[in-house]
């Protein structure tokens, strides 16, 4: 418990870049809605749930092995996203319509 | 074991034989081995008086290799499997041949309806027509099929042509099959499609190209009528 | 926590937050599910041998009730026996005894786990007497057959089965976070990773494996049920829904499930094997690190229960070639196991027998298994009986056989006293005689191009020779059935009449013997060093054959008897 | 530190880890792998049907916005509450955890007030498959949002009392959990249209 409260973040610095951030993707979903801008809004949620991650959810002072369950967990719904995507989304054998 | 194997009329069939062949001999030869290793540490070192067990925890490689040898040679197998086996899969799935004929193939509870093309080789055309439970098919010729389904999924199932494709309502699947020897035989559905999927059973007959020809004319007349 | 002993009856036996309770708890309802699940096995099996005929104890099954018959038995045997018995059952009885706590880490979410368990059950078997029968989409529930009412006929039973199979991934979800919590954090001084009991780091990887892979299906499972019950269309290809979703959806689950069971199955063997031949595991570390790997390779072959369903051809190379080569770690492993026999002092005890029989019997399974892994010679061996035989030759091993070598070897901590060897004997070989005759012949059958799921093979002109085979299997299961009723018998009875067994009768040395048979609440009388690794039997020298985990070095040198090395 | 006699030391694990966080720590990650499942499942079908853009266009922006500020808002008076316990100061916690539950239920209202614009302007939760997937995706976080305020007005009662304060750091990285889940339900369901 301590040591958490030794390495305890701003929480208001880390809050204050959490809505600059989304104020930052809101601005940019107006501009546009091409593949870039929408990247960047992702780029930058995926910024958003790293800081909550490490600051709030204090991942940044846990033992290792949380950190590698977190990055395990992460590579397994990639694998599944990646294995999934010649079937569902290109679609062998496709039929108008479906 | 292998020689319950049904016949085979298909040009690849020979191929997947071969595959199942390859493989079984590598692993029965691996398992015999095995358990005969086993069978005989078991008699060897059974429990004796005043004899005691040894102590190998194999912490050094050196003892590790005992192990870890044999399973670099289980991979040198794998890789073996693998090699004989891909091709054969790119030949009988992804590599289509040109076809001489063309025909749909509809799964729906619980019968198998047959489209063939016609006179002008496309599907969706006024000369279709239809065959339903029996497919007529021409002696060594390719026949291309698309694979599709009415209501819920299918197994286009013909063990003699060495051939098994679900049917998946929403996509068409392609895929194609030569036969190689006259007769009648029999296709089943291998997918559990509900409560007849046990009786959804259909007909293959493999005919001479000339008597094929014939048939196909008649029923293109028969049917456009 | 409290120490004292509950006083009250229903505190102590039915509502009761010690996990040894729990886990009998487990394993009874495990068991008998088991003879439902067996008796459903039987049911199907007659019908295949001799179509039509009235079943004795059953009646005339009907093709759609045959359809309900086979999925209930899938169902039932994988999610309602392995699970509970293995995973659930074992984990919770050993892994505190085993790092020397008193308990769980959380004993009153251990027993809600159980009871949620419980309540799953009671859904599974209530869903065989709504109208329109059980479910019928088999063990996978492949959509659009399950996921619309008229497609198949039954309506509650199959949202019957989506629910109980969702309250058992909760439950199991619940007991899995407790039972990697204990076995991470609630290891005694002086117990490194190092020094877990192999039994405990199998039941931890696959309480891991569980977590990590059932996610995505529960998501896909709610999909199901949505679908069913509101018509949505996420598996409606008309909707512009997906059916191969669902499919990749559960096998995504599916494999790592199977390995689920295998893991704490070869966790208790390598207990039994290490006691019973007096020698000191072989490579731990080496068999640790090939549980780790086929853990992590168990998450990128599932599409090989999908070569021909629809899958994008190209997909079929990658995955032929991850399951092919999962045959290496599970080589290293049954090699290690295989060579500590080397040099050893075998006891022959049932629990012995059992566990050789089961490496025995599993490899067949696996290299079965490399056959099916071939995407060409899937083509034909695809959803035909040579796939049931490689997964029985798997799941039966690792049910029942592991299951009864835990059973007959740990049956002093679960009851203080020993089951009869003589009885466990006859058990032993009618089990195995008879589980060989029951599935062999399937391969054959499978060879001839037998597909699954068919109510009678004989409407089939190229089945008809194989009818001799049929009847043999089925000859097979009633003896596989006869030959437990010694052991249901045994196991009844050996709770009063067994030879009181002491704290350690098989002189093994993992922390689950250093306490009374069976374990009072809060398992240990005194709290538990671990001076040294699990497996120390015939350490080099004199003396004993074996030095426990817990026993305090003698004031002499002792001999260098590290089983894993210190830096690796 | 203060007051450390009222904090709850945790029990001795054999990791730095008290048990209640380890738990926690795999219980988020189950959470993760259905969430994850969901999403991807999503992310998959909607790249199928490129036209979804359209019906994206039709979810409130504002109210999504709206939605994900008072979250991440809620989030900061969770990482306060666990924060005044540390420094003992347990009334604090308590009132920051209420706060946080009053932001669960000004998330919920505006979500209520979505629901029913949609309803009312005809998308159903089978009107299309997007539209199953935004009531499904959405319900599915909701229902993660009021299990989360049910536990956090028992902690904080439970920590007024001065009982469980350890509870405190546990419901708050659920919270957590919840908020980034919906930093991705965001932008995947109501920008990227
Ligand atoms: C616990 C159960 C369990 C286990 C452990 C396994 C283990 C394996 N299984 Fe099995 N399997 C099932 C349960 C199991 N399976 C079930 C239930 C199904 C059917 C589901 C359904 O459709 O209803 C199935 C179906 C199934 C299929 C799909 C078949 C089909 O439907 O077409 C495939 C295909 O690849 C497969 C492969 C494998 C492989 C490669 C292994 C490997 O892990 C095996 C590894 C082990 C060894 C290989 C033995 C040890 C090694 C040696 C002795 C060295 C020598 C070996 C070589 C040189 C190769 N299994
Ligand atoms: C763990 C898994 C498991 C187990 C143990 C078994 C055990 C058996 N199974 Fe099954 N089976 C499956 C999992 C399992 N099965 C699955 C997943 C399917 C696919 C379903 C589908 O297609 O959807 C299947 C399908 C399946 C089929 C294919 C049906 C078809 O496709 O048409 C057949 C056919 O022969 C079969 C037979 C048997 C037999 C004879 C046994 C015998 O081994 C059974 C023997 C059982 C006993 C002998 C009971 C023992 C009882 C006790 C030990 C209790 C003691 C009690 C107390 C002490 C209180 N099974
Ligand atoms: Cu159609 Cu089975
Ligand atoms: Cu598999």
């Amino acid at each position: 418990m301590s040591e958490t409260t030794e390495h305890r973040s701003n929480y208001f610095m880390v809050f204050g870049i959490l809505v600059a951030a989304l104020a930052i993707s809101l601005a940019l979903a107006a501009v546009s809605t091409g593949p870039i801008v929408v990247a960047a809004i992702f780029a930058i949620a995926t910024v958003k749930a790293y800081l909550v991650l490490t600051h709030f959810i204090h991942l940044n002072v846990e033992p290792r092995f949380i950190k590698v369950l977190v990055i395990g967990l992460l590579a397994v719904l990639t694998v599944l996203y990646i294995g999934l995507v010649p079937d569902i989304v290109w679609v062998f054998g496709r039929m108008e319509g479906a | 074991m292998l020689d319950f194997l049904p016949e085979n009329i298909s040009s690849f069939g020979g191929e997947i034989d071969g595959v199942i062949t390859y493989i079984w001999r590598i692993i029965l030869a691996w398992l015999v081995a095995t358990e005969a290793v086993l069978v005989y540490l078991l008699v060897r070192y059974r429990r004796r008086e005043g004899r005691r067990a040894a102590w190998l925890p194999a912490t050094t490689w050196r003892a590790k290799a005992w192990i870890l040898v044999p399973a670099v040679f289980v991979t040198i197998c794998d890789i073996g499997i693998e090699a004989r086996s891909a091709p054969v899969w790119d030949e009988v799935k992804l590599e289509l041949p040109e076809p001489d004929l063309l025909i749909r193939v509809t799964g729906r509870q619980f019968v198998w309806t047959f489209t063939y093309a016609g006179p002008d080789g496309e599907l969706d055309t006024a000369d279709d027509f239809e065959a339903i439970t029996d497919l007529y098919v021409p002696r060594d010729r390719v026949v291309r099929f698309q694979l599709e389904s009415a209501d819920v999924l299918h197994s286009f199932w013909v063990p003699v042509l060495r051939l098994k494709q679900d049917a998946v309502p929403g996509r068409s699947i392609p895929g194609w099959f030569e036969a190689t020897a006259d007769g009648r035989y029999e296709i089943a559905c291998a997918e559990l499609c509900g409560a007849s999927h046990t009786a959804m059973r259909g007909r293959l007959t493999v005919q001479p190209p000339e008597i094929f020809d014939a048939w196909s004319s008649t029923m293109a007349e028969q049917q456009s009528l | 926590m409290s120490h004292g002993e509950p006083e009250s009856f229903v505190r102590k036996y039915i509502f009761s937050v010690d996990h040894k309770v729990i886990a009998k708890q487990y394993m009874i309802t495990g068991l008998f599910m088991a003879l439902l699940g067996g008796f459903l096995a039987y049911a199907l099996r007659s019908q295949l041998a001799w179509p039509g005929d009235s079943i004795v104890g059953l009646g005339v099954i009907a093709p759609h009730a045959y359809n309900s018959v086979v999925t209930l038995h899938g169902t039932i045997m994988v999610f309602w026996v392995a699970m509970p018995i293995l995973v659930a059952g074992f984990g919770n009885l050993l892994v505190p005894l085993m790092v020397g706590a008193e308990d769980m880490a959380f004993p009153r979410l251990n027993m809600l786990s159980y009871w949620v368990f419980f309540l799953s059950t009671i859904v599974i078997i209530a869903s065989f007497f709504v109208p329109g029968g059980a479910a019928g989409g088999g063990w996978t529930a492949y959509p659009p057959l399950s996921g619309t009412v008229h497609a198949s006929g039954v309506n509650w039973g199959m949202n019957l089965w989506i629910l109980a199979v969702a309250l058992e991934f909760v439950a199991f979800l619940i007991g899995g976070i407790n039972i990697i919590t204990t076995g991470i954090n609630m290891r005694v001084p002086g117990m490194s990773m190092w020094d877990l009991p192999l039994f405990v780091w199998e039941e931890l990887i696959a309480s891991i494996v569980f977590l990590l892979a059932v996610g995505p299906l529960i998501a896909g499972a709610v999909m199901l049920l949505l679908d069913r019950s509101f018509g949505t269309g996420f598996y409606a290809p008309s909707a512009g829904g997906d059916p191969l979703l669902f499919q990749h959806l559960f096998w995504f689950f599916g494999h790592p499930e199977v390995y689920v069971l295998l893991l704490p199955a070869l966790g208790i063997m390598g207990e039994v094997l290490c006691a019973f031949s007096r020698k000191t595991i072989f490579g731990y570390r080496t068999i640790v690190w090939s549980v780790i790997s086929a853990g992590l390779l168990s998450f990128v072959v599932w599409a090989h229960h999908q070569f021909v369903s629809g899958l994008d051809p190209r997909l079929a190379f990658p995955f032929s070639v991850t399951t092919i080569l999962i045959s290496v770690p599970f080589a290293v492993h049954l090699f290690a196991f295989i060579a500590t026999l080397y040099k050893a002092s075998i006891r022959f005890t049932v629990a012995m027998a059992f566990t050789l029989a089961m490496i025995a019997l599993f490899m067949i399974g696996g290299v079965t298994g490399v056959i099916n892994g071939s995407a060409a010679a899937d083509i034909f061996i695809h959803d035909t009986y040579f796939v049931v035989a490689h997964f029985h030759y798997t799941l039966v091993p690792i049910v029942f056989f592991a299951t009864f070598s835990g059973i007959y070897f740990w049956y002093p901590k679960l009851f203080g006293r020993l089951m009869n060897e003589g009885l466990g004997w006859v058990h032993f070989a009618g089990t195995f005689f008879f589980f060989n005759l029951t599935f062999i012949p399937q391969f054959a059958l499978g060879l001839m191009g037998h597909h699954r799921r068919i109510a009678n093979p004989q409407i089939f002109e190229f089945l008809r020779d194989g009818q001799g085979l049929q009847v043999l299997s089925t000859i097979g299961v009633i003896g596989l059935l006869a030959a437990q009723v010694p052991f249901v018998y045994n196991f009844f009875a050996s709770m009063v009449r067994g030879k009181p067994a002491g704290r350690n009768p098989w002189e093994a040395t993992t922390l689950e013997w250093a306490t009374a048979s069976p374990p009072p609440h809060g398992n240990f009388d005194e709290p538990q060093t671990a001076y040294r690794g699990p497996y120390v039997y015939s350490p080099p020298g004199e003396g004993p054959d074996w030095i426990p985990q817990f026993e305090p070095p003698a004031e002499a040198l002792e001999p260098d008897t590290a089983i894993s090395e210190t830096a690796s | 530190m203060t007051n450390s006699a009222i904090i709850e030391q945790p029990m001795e694990t054999a990791t730095e880890l008290p048990n209640s966080r380890m738990a926690i720590w795999w219980f988020l990650a189950s959470e993760v792998a259905i969430f994850g499942g969901l999403i991807v499942a999503y992310v998959l079908v909607r790249l199928h049907h490129p036209e979804w853009g359209e019906y994206a266009s039709h979810t409130i922006n504002a109210a999504g916005a709206i939605n994900t500020m008072v979250l991440l808002t809620s989030s900061l008076a969770v990482v306060l509450a666990h924060q005044a316990v540390e420094e003992g100061k347990l009334e604090k916690a308590s009132k920051l955890l209420l706060t946080t539950v009053a932001f669960g239920l000004v998330f919920l209202a505006i979500k209520a007030y979505e629901y029913t614009h949609e309803l009312h302007a005809g998308f159903t939760p089978v009107t299309n498959l997007f539209w199953s997937f935004y009531y499904l995706m959405t319900g599915l976080h909701g229902l993660h949002v009021v299990g989360g305020m049910i536990a956090m007005i028992a902690v904080s009662r439970s920590v007024r009392r001065g009982e469980h304060s350890a509870r405190v750091e546990c419901v708050g990285m659920y919270w957590h959990l919840v908020d980034i889940v919906w930093i991705f339900l965001f932008p995947l369901l109501y920008l990227a249209s």
